[in-house]
């Protein structure tokens, strides 16, 4: 590859805490470009209140995200989507109400400008964008599989046909940096693959950032380019995935026998 | 100065009067969430069947018994014929399925026991007792009396008790009780016999007041914005939301009342009421969801 | 049940407007707006038994007016404007071959819907003691008859009534006349009357709201106790007018310098409020009790022989009650005005019309028909829709209403040029021009 | 209210041509209904069910679609009536239907900033600000003689009468092709808006707002705009039943009671469906005829008419009860059931 761009995205001692319990205290990472970054840790570890942080739904204690370069204190959830920051979310927040076809399309609503009169009496201007829309949530959805069900209501579809949509909705938009919470869970193994090579493709053909949070540790080594283990909040290790699955640290928080002392 | 104390007072202690309508409330949203708009039918039919019953000449501990007794099985037919087939529907279905209830229960009290309005006469005559210069009225200390008692006491059947407990664990999460093994139906009946006994409490407090007539379950206006201030699932909150709301009142008719033309007591609740929210957006005493996406 | 629902949905479509007219006798159609459902439904109760009772009364024992008997028909409205006016939608095209004479409109806020329409129908809306105070005029408002005792005629006696209790009109100056009113269209209708008489006698006009349902007045009553009126008048309805009398015993202010306005003086007004409504007065142009000669003929022909609408018979002779027979009597003795002219047979609207505005009751009418002392003399012209303007005064005893005073009448000369000026107004805004009833002919 | 309510959307295929029929010929009917129908029948049910259809379509817009709760539909379209009545006294030369637009557009503002607090409190404890707003207009409209140009009734009614650009509205097919006007319009607006991108933000916000917002809803923006568009509709129908149906109004026309009953009517109607409204209106409207009809042919006369009004207000109340148990989603999806029902059974019908 060429030399790397920036980073993608920096974290920098970020502190996070509920009334008191500290859920993510002075932790510091950056995300390359085009890489899949994969943040595993057990439950609890901080990882999911991370996501919530970049993208605005918590404001953290204290800290700094640095994402392309722009410093901020605390993310904005319209900002963050603003500058093309998509998100999976871990117990899928849907739209239940409406069809997957339309769930999708919402995904789009940061591109679209048309004001309400155009709307109302939709104007040309209107229906082509609502075509163009159209058409870019059908691709998305032909690449999940998922084009049969465009007109069910989304309330209505098994669990893991769900986590797929959320996938197409949170990708649909072409962002620049995508937060994917345990994108796979609730998907019987063979669901796992195909969803697990889509999101390689993603990454690989339109060079997409992921940062992602999973539990499978084989698809984590299978996908990922740069592992972050977290435990109760702190950072456990970063680095290229080998070098995590034989960290004694990462093995003794997985398996839960007596930690040695964490890197600095 | 003993003008405003005594609008202060005043107001305080006809607040009490509008925290025993919002008790009501409280008592089933918090076990059903059920934003009931029935109490004030339920509140009606309270007081009307205990009047009719004294009015025929039936004493009226016997006519208390009566009145609580119908109003347990109103309670029980409720839970089995209404919310049992409603369960875990959407509040709105659930307040308008209470719109229905009060159109029955308003034409059953009305059709049965006639539109006539009745005195009621609970030995409390409505005179003022001064303290210093300041006037207070006999009525309201009394009633402001009632609703602490009926405060404290449904807070320790709340708090200490097993129904209680089982209460405020329907209360916090319906399936996770059921799964529990708590038997959801009858605790729902419990929950809207009590809020019925609370009515009819209030129901009589209030038609010494104004009279026994339809009008009363007009009353329900005023506990709207003492639940808004307060919370709709603390029993304090609607204590507290209440001596905000009456004293708010009567000290805004009083000295805000002349700059703007008077009558300003309706719209000023709810801006109070606005503004608290603004603060706490769930009400001084409610619990505010944390976002969990 | 969905069938059944579908069928009445159907049946609902189909019986739209198809009259039949019999070969029989025809009879005056007259439509009852009623409300016997939710808050009003009290008073109103009383009310279609006092209007029902005499029609019956007319019908069975006088064989109708000058053989026209009279074909009365009740519609539910829960005191509704808007349901009203679909009742009269639907009835002001008559029925059974007899066209609408005029159309009761059992409400103030309904008279105000249906003023325009009746107008363009030409159907007279007829609401006594209510209705808008500029349909006096009726060269503006021909089909508006706010009969007996209008809004302004009720500040107008109150004070009257007042003055002749102080010792004369001259002790009026310097006196502070306070009234607590329910904060609507209802409760200020009055204002602008008391405004010039307190300009006329000088004295001092305080206007005190309360805001509907008015169940809290403790504000309303201390601002009363601060500025120590020496009369206060009650302008309320309903739960306001028990609450303000309760109130103003527990605030020490004496019932019986309180005065109430019509529709704060029936039984409903004052039995709630207990021992605190001893000594309480209220404006009466429709006395209460049954020491009427009505009352005997309506004992003995419907009452005895259980024909009567009353649920209560204890309830015969209350003041709503008594509401219905006076208003029942003046649409009888209007219509029978109409036939002596028009000939015994159904009137239609421009018939009716004439009808009221040539009704006259003289004292000795008024003892023929047992009305003595429960109507007051009453002449209406095409100038001047309200025709008496006159009231009585009773006082709760705790057990029922005395009467204490004869007619007492409003001051007229003061009174009508506001009216005229209002109506001018109102016929300016909406482009009518005023009738010249003189020149007309019939 | 974000729990998920199964929809099962009633696929609607069916030959494009049998639904262009259906189409023509309702509209065919629609516009000759005057000619049809009976003078009582446009003035006293068809207009006033018009108008709640149109009022249940606002109300549905920031109630169903973007899940917003309000109890102050009375209160805009109070707003509405009284800047038409202004407009037309003030304005004389500005027509009737101009005035009714910039009418919707102060009702529109008014319900921008009652919906501001929305931005910030969510769930039910949202009802006090259009609560604030419902008890505010009753008082403002009344205290101030001014909106009602002093007259002693305190009422409003067009000086004019209902003129459109000069030609007489005041009889039933004027009262009523204005009133069809207005509603088909305003409809057909509707029906696009909620099919686009303003639709879907509103439905996304109303089934989880937080994480439309991370996927880039205006959620702030959004909200204000149903509270704005919402209160625009309601606003015009306001005035179209203080002048068209009712001829003058006054706050009591326009209560917490009408609050009520619009609200009412998208529930039983259907949340979050254009049509809802219209089947809501009608159950409304033609129901308690309905009942008043078939009671006074079946016990006029043999039982206590007080009674018998009791007992048609508790059956209406026992409906409401029976249908929200029935069909929770309200009558739309009823119907919806019943035509996919009967498509599957007569599968042959459809080409």
């Amino acid at each position: 590859m060429t030399t790397p761009a920036r980073p993608a995205l920096q974290v920098k001692n970020v502190s996070l805490s509920f009334k008191g319990v500290k859920a993510i205290s002075d932790l510091s990472f950056q995300v390359e470009a085009r890489e899949i970054c994969a943040l595993i840790g057990p439950n609890g570890a901080g990882k999911s209140s991370l996501l919530n942080i970049l993208n605005g739904v918590y404001v953290p204690d204290a800290g700094d995200i640095i994402f392309e370069g722009e410093h901020f204190r605390r993310m904005e959830p319209l900002e963050a989507a603003r500058r093309g920051i998509g998100r999976g979310f871990q117990n899928n927040a849907l739209f239940s109400g409406m069809s997957v076809i339309d769930n999708v399309i919402t995904g789009l609503s940061r591109h679209s400008r048309l004001t309400l009169v155009e709307e109302m009496f939709r104007l040309p201007r209107a229906r082509n964008e609502e075509r163009r829309f159209r058409e870019r949530a059908h691709e998305v959805l032909r690449l999940f599989g998922l084009d049969r069900h465009a007109a069910t209501i989304v309330g209505t579809l098994p669990y893991g046909v769900q986590k797929k949509v959320e996938l197409a909705r949170a990708v649909v938009a072409e962002p620049r940096l995508v937060l994917l919470d345990e994108p796979l869970a609730g998907m019987n193994a063979a669901e796992k693959q195909e969803i697990a090579t889509v999101i390689g493709r993603l990454n690989r053909d339109l060079g997409l950032t992921i940062v992602l949070i999973e539990h499978d540790i084989g698809i984590v080594l299978e996908l990922a380019h740069h592992v972050v283990v977290l435990d109760y909040g702190r950072k456990l290790a970063d680095g290229p995935p080998e070098t995590i699955r034989d960290n004694p640290d990462v093995i003794a928080a997985y398996l839960g026998s007596e930690r040695t002392e964490i890197a600095a | 100065m003993s003008m405003f104390l005594e609008t202060l007072i005043g107001g305080l202690l006809a607040g009490t009067m509008y925290s025993l309508v919002a008790i009501g409330f409280v008592l089933i949203y918090k076990a059903s969430g059920v934003f009931n708009y029935a109490q004030g039918s339920i509140l009606l039919f309270g007081a009307l069947t205990f009047v009719s019953l004294t009015g025929q000449g039936v004493p009226a501990p016997v006519a208390i018994a009566i009145t609580i007794a119908l109003l347990v099985l109103m309670a029980i037919a409720i839970e089995k014929l209404l919310l049992r087939p409603l369960t875990n529907r959407s509040p709105m279905t659930l307040f308008m399925a209470t719109l229905g209830l009060s159109y029955l229960i308003e034409a059953v009290a009305q059709g049965i026991m006639g539109s006539q309005v009745r005195a009621l006469d609970l030995g409390i005559d409505d005179l003022p007792i001064f303290v210093g210069d300041i006037m207070i009225s006999q009525f309201d200390l009394i009633a402001a009396g009632v609703a602490l008692a009926l405060g404290i006491g449904l807070s320790l059947l709340f708090n200490r008790t097993r129904i209680g407990i089982q209460l405020r664990g329907v209360a916090d999460d319906t399936r996770a009780a059921l799964s529990l093994g708590i038997d959801i139906n009858r605790i729902w009946q419990i929950v809207w016999a009590v809020a019925g006994v609370v009515g009819l409490v209030a129901g009589l407090l209030w038609g010494a007041r104004q009279g026994v007539q339809f009008s009363l379950s007009l009353v329900v206006l005023k506990a709207l914005p003492v639940l808004i201030i307060g919370g709709f699932t603390s029993i304090a909150g609607a204590i507290v939301g209440g001596l905000v709301v009456g004293a708010g009142e009567s000290l805004a008719e009083t000295y805000l009342g002349p700059f703007l033309g008077g009558g300003i007591t309706p719209w000023f609740a709810y801006a109070l009421a606005l503004v608290f929210l603004f603060i706490r957006p769930a009400g001084l005493f409610g619990e505010r969801q944390i976002e969990r996406v | 049940m969905k069938r059944l629902l579908l069928a009445a949905l159907l049946a609902g479509t189909v019986f739209s407007g198809a009259t039949v007219t019999r070969a029989a006798d025809v009879s005056q159609y007259i439509p009852l707006p009623t409300y016997r459902v939710g808050a009003y439904a009290s008073s109103g109760e009383l009310w279609w038994a006092g209007e029902r009772d005499y029609f019956r009364y007319i019908n069975e024992v006088e064989g109708g007016v000058e053989g026209v008997k009279l074909n009365y028909e009740e519609f539910e409205t829960e005191w509704s404007p808007d349901r009203t006016v679909e009742v009269y939608e639907r009835v002001k095209a008559g029925k059974d071959g007899s066209p609408l004479a005029f159309f009761f409109t059992h409400g103030t806020p309904a008279t105000y819907a249906l003023l325009e329409k009746a107008a363009a129908d030409k159907i007279p809306l007829i609401d006594p003691a209510g209705g808008k105070t500029e349909t006096v005029d009726g060269t503006v408002f021909p089909y508006a008859f706010p009969l007996l005792f209008s809004y302004y005629s009720q500040a107008s006696t109150g004070i009257n009534y007042i003055a002749s209790k102080v010792g004369g009109f001259d002790k009026l100056k310097g006196l502070k006349i306070a009234t607590v009113y329910h904060d609507s269209a209802y409760g200020r209708a009055s204002q602008p009357a008391i405004d010039v008489l307190a300009k006329k006698y000088g004295f001092e006009n305080i206007q005190i709201p309360v805001a509907d349902p008015g169940n809290e007045q403790s504000p309303q009553w201390r601002q009363i106790r601060e500025t120590k009126p020496d009369w206060v008048f009650l302008r309320t309805w309903g739960v306001s007018t028990v609450v303000a009398i309760k109130t103003a015993q527990r605030f020490g202010f004496p019932a019986d310098h309180i005065i109430g306005d019509v529709w704060a003086g029936s039984e409903s007004d004052v039995i709630p409020a207990g021992k605190a409504a001893i000594g309480y007065s209220a404006l009466a142009p429709y006395p209460g009790g049954t020491d009427f000669d009505i009352h005997k003929r309506l004992k003995a022909e419907i009452l005895d022989k259980g024909k009567s609408d009353l649920r209560d018979q204890k309830l015969f002779g209350a003041v709503n009650y008594n509401v219905g027979l006076v208003n029942a009597a003046l649409a009888v003795e209007a219509l029978r005005t109409g036939y002596k002219h028009f000939g015994a047979r159904p009137l239609n609207g421009e018939e009716g019309r004439w009808a009221f505005e040539h009704l006259t009751i003289d004292d000795a009418r008024l003892k023929q028909i047992g009305f003595e002392g429960l109507l007051q003399p009453i002449k209406i012209t095409p100038t001047d829709h309200e025709g008496g303007g006159a009231a009585r005064i009773q006082s709760w005893d705790g057990e029922k209403w005395v009467l204490q005073t004869d007619w007492i009448k409003a001051d007229h000369d003061l009174l009508n040029p506001l009216i005229k000026e209002g109506a001018a107004a109102y016929a300016k805004e909406h482009g009518i021009t005023p009738r010249t009833p003189d020149t007309e002919t019939n | 209210m974000s729990e998920i309510d199964l929809r099962i959307a009633a696929p609607v295929n069916g030959s494009a041509a049998l639904r262009a029929a259906g189409l023509a010929a309702g509209t065919i009917l629609i516009l000759a209904a005057p000619l049809l129908a009976s003078e009582y029948w446009i003035n006293a049910i068809i207009v006033p069910f018009l108008i709640l259809s149109l009022a249940g379509l606002g109300l549905n817009l920031l109630t169903g679609y973007a899940g917003q709760l309000s109890l102050g539909a009375g209160a805009f379209m109070m707003v509405g009536a009284y800047a038409t009545f202004s407009l037309q006294l003030r304005v004389p030369d500005l027509p009737l239907p101009l005035a009714l637009i910039v009418s919707g557009l102060i009702a529109a503002s008014v319900g921008l900033a009652f919906g501001i607090p929305s931005t910030r409190i969510k769930g039910f404890y949202l009802i006090v600000s259009t609560l604030a707003a419902q008890f505010f207009f009753e008082w403002l409209f009344l205290k101030f003689p001014w909106f009602y140009d002093g007259n002693s009734s305190a009422t409003i009614s067009l000086p004019r009468g209902l003129t459109v650009f000069g030609l007489n509205a005041e009889t039933p097919h004027g009262r009523y092709y204005l009133t069809l006007g207005a509603v088909a319009l305003l409809t057909l607006l509707s029906f696009n808006l909620v099919r686009s991108q303003t639709g879907r933000n509103w439905m996304a916000i109303r089934d989880m707002d937080t994480a439309a917002a991370v996927i880039g809803v205006p959620v702030t923006r959004a909200k204000l705009q149903a509270f704005a568009i919402s209160s625009f509709i309601l606003g015009v129908s306001g005035a179209l039943w203080a002048f068209a149906y009712l001829g003058s109004a006054s706050v009591q026309s326009f209560g917490l009671s009408r609050s009520y009953q619009i609200l009412f009517i998208i529930i039983i109607g259907g949340l979050g469906t254009i049509r809802g409204a219209y089947l809501g209106a009608a159950f409304v409207s033609l129901l308690p005829l309905a009942l008043d009809w078939l009671f006074q042919h079946l016990f006029s006369g043999h039982v206590d008419a007080g009674l018998l009004q009791n007992i048609q207000k508790g059956i209406f109340g026992l409906l409401i009860m029976w249908f929200l148990v029935k069909e929770p989603e309200g009558l739309a999806r009823l119907l919806g059931i019943r035509l996919a029902a009967r498509r599957r059974l007569f599968p042959s019908s459809q080409n």
